[in-house]
């Protein structure tokens, strides 16, 4: 298989014990100490494994538990109970919730698309992009098969703009502005989490991963010198105000105003292209309009860290999203712009749903983070030692474990395609028809029900 | 089962202080079941022991496993290839344990850490009696159950003696009188007849006097 | 029991757990200053207490109904010995899903084959929408009279005629309104697949093989299979395709929607590998969708081979639920099916990347109006039977899907939680299922013994017969036919 | 030197029979021996030296009863089976019986966590009940245990003790019948004071017959005062002494509740000697031997009778 | 007692207790700099002698357990097994002479609880007193 469609994915062990979600209480007083015991007969082989890790106080116990309670049920005296580790409930925010930070290590470290049994555990609906359904095709449409060989679902996406149509000239061959465009293999690019204390030693690591995904790491004009000089054409620099352009690089990110000229900021750069920061604000819509209008052709939208607008948490990016495509669509404009979104991608469905909802890729950020064991526990921000020594992550493990997450977030975007029979990630843009919708689906289906009279019970 | 208590630290300290490099050897049997040399044990032991070589700037190496039984030659043979790399073993296994570890690593010192008690049951939580002395003739038919070799103070076939009183021993009034509970018991199953005649005096040879015991049992033989 | 057109309903036989100790909501704690005088064990309604050898034991944690109870024992006990607590351990169980109420009422349901009338939410789950805000809404005057089997709806009929066609093929009628979904061997182990075949046999339903072949232990069961067509096509030949009523097509599944089957290496044992005909350890994936089925017209193509090689069998097609779930349905009734077997996407049991059981294609509860209404516009709604699966967990949910317009549902997960499914999510990979159900490995697959698993799955069905015949006695209702589409007896708690 | 146990005599002969106890002293010095025989002789048929009582170690008992022999004194010699496995038990026998001893109580012995050798190890080889065995094959059948033969047979009356206090009292008589049927053939008992709990044992034994088939001698101390009373109802291992008694006791003022303990001890005697099948008392004088001589003088008990 | 010297405590509490939330614990380790390693357990009854064993030999200078008050444990009798095993390991520091105060338990009180940052100030109190561990002094 063709390079292109693949991401090489290979186990990147954990530095540190995980924090799991099940906490064991195993009372030895009054243990009979039966021949064949409970514990002796763990499917998982638990209580023989028993470690402790004594710097963090992580006993193994928890770690290989899989909460069968088998001995919880089958304990003569009934000495042994189940809780959930306090530890593992502390984990992130309602947003990052230990659920979606355990799954993320867990797809770092194996470069594996989490499975499981037994059906969907969660909730029916919730905020944002919990409230959207993808399609899938059912007889009548082409097969995609690719992930197991016969046809390659391609992931690539360009960054750029093209003109609504083609111009010629009197010599018949095209016209116009030459068309530039930057093609990446897959619509996620990597970000340096704002906010956070990032060590040279972690930018050199998701550099090395940029390069090797073949897409982009936005990172610092001033932290960028940890990169190797190999990984430069790879990198993003944030240009805030005046600072120079470094040379190498092919795209510069710039927080200048859409009101200046695109084309009087780049004369001053190096780079080929500029990708326009904007904040995810209400009216972003006609701001991202203005932009384009400006000439800017790669817009980057920032969200909240928990996929809000960052002036109304009350609305979602996935609102915001459609807003800018409809907006742009509407105008005639959308192929003349690329739009990248961050901020509160958390999980690969994040990115079919951006682009669904009309983003041409996104960008990956905390997620980087937590992908190298990073709890989200807030600690660094405190002065607080960081529970698992971020500082000294070294950098080819670093990068293997972006590879590994970015790869099975890659491997779960071709099941949802393949489940779409869609071929082509820049097909998805906008394909808000292959989506169902919580709001609209829940009010049409159910609005017209029964209606509790008086007098009447119900259950 | 044989039941086992952990010497005081400060014997144990003394009898591996010539050693630097020290196993901590756990057993997974009897003395794991009286909570004297199990995993937990052993592992709570290798840490005071470790804890306590610090504190007086000894080096020493103190390390700790547990193999599932020290009596037995098949699972003593796991420590092929670990042993050699300590100067002591320091045992959490019965006296029989501890023997059959220096039986088989014949070259290598092994302390004991505890003192091997006696044949005992679990009576309650964290509570373990004496019941059987081995006598090799048993005779608990005719006592209804309970021993009085092991569990009369004297000994006595012909009890009780005269210092029983409310059904406590003469020798510490929380120790039950065998002979009480004995005649308790065969009062209840119907067997006090039996109490009625001289019981003669036991045959010791059966348990010592020709050197240790052994049990030959050609059918169980490879 | 019951008698209804001559088919007599098996009988309740108290069935308890497998495991040592039984996990309810409530745990009693008995200090050292109980006296065993015996008050606790004398009062206590559900036999929680037991005298064993002069000495007081809580036998049964399981059954306390804590603040529930009539009768508290830790109130009257003389010395203040009892301590009345929720069970921790049951906390920690469950999901949105199935709480923890749901899981222990479904173990109450299939130990005592009735639902259990204190402590226990048996009837929605916490998932925060679909089922979980559906309510089913009675008349005024409908005055509750569930005692005993006095109640106007005690002898009503839950019996679905599956073959609406009018056809040649078999004319069969299942006496619940509910069969057992495709559990494939290789996912489940073989006792389990036994247990739920001879408990679908004993209801006079039925209860499909999965994809994973059809193993000759069902020989005696052959009247109440149905054998599955998926795309793997794994085990599926002639003769197994003769050897049963129904055939089932699955072109889609609502655990992984627009992704084939998946048994990972570990559970592909030399018993499943030979009647898959694979390797063993190596992991089986089936494809997707049918590679030869591009149109209603390949679908066809499809029936009619079923209905060459066996004309008498009923077709049922199983989908999932994209966007256009009533065209395919419609569809497949023009294909020549007799079933339309509708599977929404919180549902399903086998092993499924997470991202797809919660992300692709949408919930059962909007599906089934969908094609109810499609199909009785296309005038064709009598002449195929709508079945619908997909996260239905309680009696209650098959009355609101039928309400919505299904004729009968199919049900999978709850007949692993009869069998004491605990809902780890951890039946893919490694030995499978600790509890024994979805496992291949031998020592693990003996956890479950046949009898007790039928009966286990016998009294958790014959509890929600109860339930949906006291639900249509309160509705007025005389069969469960009365209910289909009926959407005024529910209402949503967000549009109300 | 007589063949027969002049206490046998004076039992055989009817004669209500009086011995006293005598502990050997925590030395080498036979004076001590000599000095409490001169204290007791003519006041009483036989004295019992006792066999390293309470665990305590003394002056063997069979030197202790040949310094008697040698002051013309009767000696009864307690052996117990705490300290000698059954080889030397039985050696000693023979070697009493050589000295010209005629009286052995068999004992089990105080354990000897009591004594000033706890570390000791309790030997109990054989119990009381199997040394009296031992003794009377020895002496009637001239053979040891396990039936090999002796040259001479030793020439013992041959006496166990009795606790008629310990519990559980039906099978107290059960075990005196025991220890009478393995060969005791006079008891001495335990310390009386409670003389409603005797008298039932009295007559549990006479229900069995036991009476008639052994001589049994009710056992008295004299109280020094009322904390001795105390100490050895709450102290001493199988002793029962009435709450009226140690009433009786503190009731009078310390320098005379020694006489007020002999008074008591002969009230005592004289109810004993009314008791049928009560055939002499053993009077356990610890360490207060010149009161023997009062208490068996107040007792009305003198003189002791003669025998040839 | 040196001038450089930070006491470090290990303090294991019940998840239950007052002020056992994970923003007070970043609040507490804060307030004590590195002197307070906090670590929640869902029962005190969780707690194994070895945990407290290990804390001592790796890196504490003392090693304490809050829990909630007596009776009011989740799983019944969780928090009195934890008085009992740290009395056991209070019994083997001793025995090798180590300061049987450098171990410690408090019962939450159910009527006027103390804030968990209390009781850390009062344990690094209390270990300041005794000085540094010579476990870890070498």
């Amino acid at each position: 298989m063709p390079a292109k469609y693949l991401v090489h994915t290979s186990p990147a062990a954990n530095r540190f014990e995980p924090i799991t979600k099940s906490g064991i209480i195993a009372w030895e007083e009054g243990c009979l100490k039966c021949a064949v015991c409970v514990k002796k007969r763990c499917v998982y082989k638990v209580y023989e494994k028993r470690g402790l890790n004594p710097r963090q106080m992580i006993d193994s116990i928890d770690n290989l538990c899989m909460n069968c309670l088998r001995c919880v049920q089958g304990c003569p005296r009934e000495l042994i109970h189940k809780s959930i580790s306090p530890e593992y409930a502390a984990m992130g925010d309602d947003y990052w919730s230990p659920d979606i930070i355990s799954k993320i290590w867990y797809q770092a470290q194996t470069g594996k698309i989490p499975v499981s049994g037994a059906g969907y555990p969660g909730p029916f609906s919730g905020p944002g992009f919990d409230s959207m359904w993808t399609d899938m095709s059912e007889i009548v449409r082409p097969t995609r098969d690719g992930i197991h060989g016969r046809e390659y679902i391609s992931t690539a996406v360009d960054l750029g703009g093209t003109e609504g149509a083609l111009c010629f000239g009197e010599d018949g061959l095209v016209s116009g502005p030459e068309i530039r465009l930057l093609d990446i293999p897959l619509p996620i690019l990597l970000r340096m989490p704002v906010s956070r204390k990032i060590s040279p030693n972690i930018i050199s690591g998701w550099a090395v991963a940029a390069k090797r995904l073949g897409t982009f790491l936005a990172v610092g004009a001033e932290e960028m010198v940890a990169a190797p000089e190999s990984c430069r054409p790879f990198l993003m620099p944030i240009l805030d105000g005046e600072v120079a352009c470094p040379e190498g690089v092919r795209v510069v990110e710039s927080t200048f105003s859409a009101e200046k000229d695109a084309n009087s900021f780049k004369s001053g750069n190096d780079a080929r292209f500029v990708c326009l920061r904007l904040p995810m604000n209400t009216g972003i819509e006609e701001r991202v309009l203005a932009a384009a209008r400006a000439g800017f052709s790669i817009i980057h939208i920032e969200a909240s860290p928990n996929g809000s607008f960052l002036d109304d948490p009350g609305k979602t990016m996935k609102d915001g999203i459609r807003a800018v495509h409809l907006g742009l669509v509407e105008a005639g404009i959308r192929d003349s712009v690329t739009i990248i979104v961050s901020g509160g991608i958390a999980m690969a469905e994040h990115v079919p749903k951006s682009l669904i909802c009309g983003a041409d890729a996104v960008f990956v950020d905390l997620a980087l983070l937590v992908a190298l064991e990073c709890r989200l526990c807030g600690r660094c921000d405190m002065d607080l030692p960081c529970p698992v020594e971020m500082d000294k992550a070294p950098p080819p493990w670093v990068a293997k474990r972006v590879v590994n997450l970015i790869g099975a977030w890659h491997n779960q975007l071709l099941e949802i395609m393949g489940a779409m029979g869609i071929r082509d990630a820049r097909r998805m843009r906008g394909e808000a028809g292959r989506a169902m919708f919580f709001e609209e689906l829940d009010k049409s289906t159910f609005q017209d029900l029964g209606r509790r009279e008086e007098g009447c019970e119900i259950e | 089962m044989i039941t086992a208590e952990q010497k005081p630290i400060k014997e144990i300290r003394e009898t591996i202080a010539p050693y630097r490099k020290i196993l901590v050897l756990g057993c997974g049997s009897c003395v794991a079941e009286c909570a004297a040399g199990g995993e937990k044990e052993t592992a709570m032991l290798a840490s005071a022991l470790r804890m306590a070589a610090r504190m007086n700037k000894e080096d020493v190496l103190i390390e700790d496993k547990t193999i599932d039984r020290q009596c037995v030659r098949d699972f003593i043979v796991q420590l092929e290839g670990v042993i050699e790399a300590y100067d002591a073993v320091l045992s959490l296994g019965c006296g029989a344990g501890v023997q059959a570890v220096a039986e088989i690593f014949s070259d290598t010192t092994i302390i004991p850490a505890l003192n091997t008690e006696f044949l005992g049951q679990t009576k309650d939580q964290g509570l373990w009696t004496e019941n059987c002395v081995g006598c090799g003739d048993c005779m608990l038919y005719y006592f209804g159950g309970v021993c009085p070799l092991a569990r009369c103070s004297k000994q006595l076939m012909n009890g009780p003696c005269g210092g029983s009183r409310e059904g406590r021993c003469e020798v510490d009034p929380e120790i039950p009188c065998a002979w009480q509970l004995i005649i308790d018991r065969l009062g209840r199953i119907g067997g006090l007849e039996r109490l009625g005649k001289v019981y003669p005096a036991k045959d010791w040879s059966k348990k010592q006097g020709r050197g240790p015991r052994k049990i030959v049992r050609e059918d169980q033989q490879r | 029991m019951n008698r209804d057109g001559g088919f007599e309903f098996p009988l309740v036989k108290r069935t308890p757990s497998r495991f040592r100790n039984p996990i309810g909501k409530y745990r009693l704690n008995r200090s050292t200053a109980c006296i065993a005088c015996g008050k606790c064990v004398e009062i206590c309604p559900y036999g929680v207490h037991s005298m064993v050898k002069g000495k007081v034991v809580v036998r049964n944690h399981y059954l306390c109904v804590g603040e529930d109870c009539p009768n508290p024992c830790h109130e009257a006990c003389p010395v203040k010995a009892l301590a009345l607590r929720r069970n921790p351990d049951f906390a920690v169980m469950g999901d949105f899903r199935w709480p923890p109420d749901l899981i222990v009422s479904t173990w109450r349901m299939a130990e005592f084959g009735q639902a259990p009338d204190k402590g226990l939410e048996y009837r929605i789950g916490e998932s925060g929408g679909g089922f979980d805000k559906l309510r089913i809404v009675f008349g005024p005057g409908k005055a509750e009279d569930d005692s005993g089997d006095k109640h106007e709806g005690a002898k009503a009929d839950l019996g679905v005629k599956l073959n609406r066609r009018g056809d040649n093929a078999h004319r069969i009628r299942i006496e619940v309104p509910f069969y057992g979904g495709g559990m494939s061997y290789g996912s489940v182990s073989i006792n389990t697949m036994l247990s739920r075949v001879k408990a679908a046999t004993a209801l006079g339903t039925f209860c499909c093989t999965g994809e994973g072949g059809y193993p000759d232990e069902l020989k005696p069961y052959d009247e109440h299979v149905i054998t599955q067509v998926a795309t793997g096509l794994f085990g599926v030949r002639e003769e197994t395709i003769q050897r049963v009523k129904i055939v089932e097509f699955k072109y889609a599944q609502g655990a992984k929607p627009g992704l084939g089957g998946h048994l990972l290496g570990d559970k592909v044992t030399p018993g499943v590998a030979r009647m898959r005909e694979a390797v063993v350890g190596y992991p089986l994936f089936s494809p997707f969708p049918f590679h030869s089925v591009y149109s209603v017209e390949d679908h066809k193509k499809h029936v009619d081979w079923i209905k060459a090689i066996n004309p008498k069998a009923l077709v049922s097609v199983k989908v999932s639920t994209p966007t256009d779930v009533d065209m395919v349905a419609v569809g497949s009734y023009y294909a020549g099916a007799h079933i339309i077997h509708l599977d929404g996407s919180y549902g399903g049991t086998g092993a499924a990347p997470d991202i797809a059981k919660k992300n692709i294609a949408m919930p059962i509860e909007y599906a089934v109006p969908k094609v109810h209404r499609f199909l009785t516009e296309e005038g064709v709604r009598d002449k195929i039977t709508v079945v619908a699966s997909g996260g239905i967990r309680t009696p209650h949910d098959v009355a609101k899907i039928i309400a919505l317009g299904a004729d009968a549902v199919c049900i999978g997960t709850a007949d692993l939680v009869a069998l004491e499914c605990i809902r780890c999510h951890n039946c893919e990979s490694g030995r499978g299922c600790a509890r024994g159900i979805a496992t291949t490995d031998p020592e693990l697959m003996d956890l479950v013994s046949l009898d007790w698993g039928a009966q286990r799955i016998v009294n958790m069905y014959s509890a929600w017969c109860k339930e949906l015949r006291r639900i249509l006695g309160r509705l007025g209702m005389k069969s469960i036919r009365e209910l289909v589409g009926k959407r005024e007896c529910l209402i949503h708690l967000d549009y109300n | 030197m007589k063949d027969e146990s002049r206490l046998k005599q004076l039992l055989d002969g009817g004669h209500f029979a009086v011995t006293a106890e005598c502990g050997p002293p925590k030395g080498a010095d036979p004076g001590a021996v000599l000095r409490k025989a001169g204290l007791l002789k003519e006041k009483v048929d036989a004295v019992n030296v006792t066999d390293n009582q309470t665990a305590i170690v003394r002056m063997s008992s069979i030197a202790a009863c040949t310094v008697l022999l040698s002051a013309g004194l009767e000696p009864v010699l307690q052996m117990v089976v705490r300290d000698r496995n059954r080889i030397a038990l039985q050696s000693d026998v023979l070697g009493a019986s050589a000295l010209g001893i005629r009286n052995i109580l068999c004992l089990s012995g105080d354990h000897q966590s009591f004594g000033n050798q706890p570390s000791a190890l309790g030997v109990f080889d054989l119990d009381s009940m199997q040394f009296i065995e031992a003794v009377r094959g020895m002496r009637d059948a001239g053979t040891i245990m396990g039936g090999e033969q002796l040259t001479s047979a030793p020439a013992v009356f041959i006496g166990a003790a009795a606790n008629p206090f310990a519990d559980p009292l039906e099978f107290r008589v059960v075990r005196l019948a025991k220890k009478i049927s393995a060969g005791a053939e006079f008891i001495q008992t335990q310390c009386i004071y409670n003389m409603e709990r005797f008298k039932k044992w009295i007559s549990l034994a006479e229900d069995r017959g036991l009476l008639e088939k052994a001589y049994i001698l009710g056992g008295v101390t004299p109280l020094k005062s009322a904390g001795m009373a105390k100490y050895m109802k709450n102290k001493v291992a199988g002793m029962d002494i009435p709450d009226d008694v140690i009433k009786r006791m503190d009731a009078v003022p310390k320098e005379r509740q020694r006489q007020e303990g002999i008074g008591i001890c002969v009230e005592t005697i004289l109810a004993l000697k009314e008791i049928k099948g009560v055939k002499g008392i053993h009077i356990m004088a610890i360490e207060w031997e010149d009161a023997v001589g009062e208490i068996v003088e107040r007792a009305g008990l003198l003189p002791r009778p003669k025998v040839d | 007692m040196s001038l450089d010297w930070v006491p470090v405590v290990a303090v294991f509490y019940c998840k239950n207790v007052p002020g056992g939330g994970e923003e007070e614990r970043h609040a507490i380790e804060k307030r004590y700099k590195g002197s307070a390693r906090l670590y929640p357990i869902p029962c005190s009854g969780r707690l194994d002698a070895i945990h407290l064993l290990k804390a001592l030999e790796e890196f504490a200078d003392g090693a304490y357990v809050v829990t909630c008050p007596h009776g009011s444990c989740r799983y019944f009798e969780g928090n009195s097994w934890a008085a009992k095993r740290l009395e056991t390991v209070r019994r083997l520091i001793e025995s090798i002479g180590l300061e049987g105060a450098r171990v410690g338990m408090v019962a939450e009180s159910s009527e006027e609880p103390i804030d968990l940052s209390i009781l850390t100030g009062e344990f690094i109190n209390s270990i300041s007193k005794i000085g540094p561990s010579p476990v870890l002094k070498s």
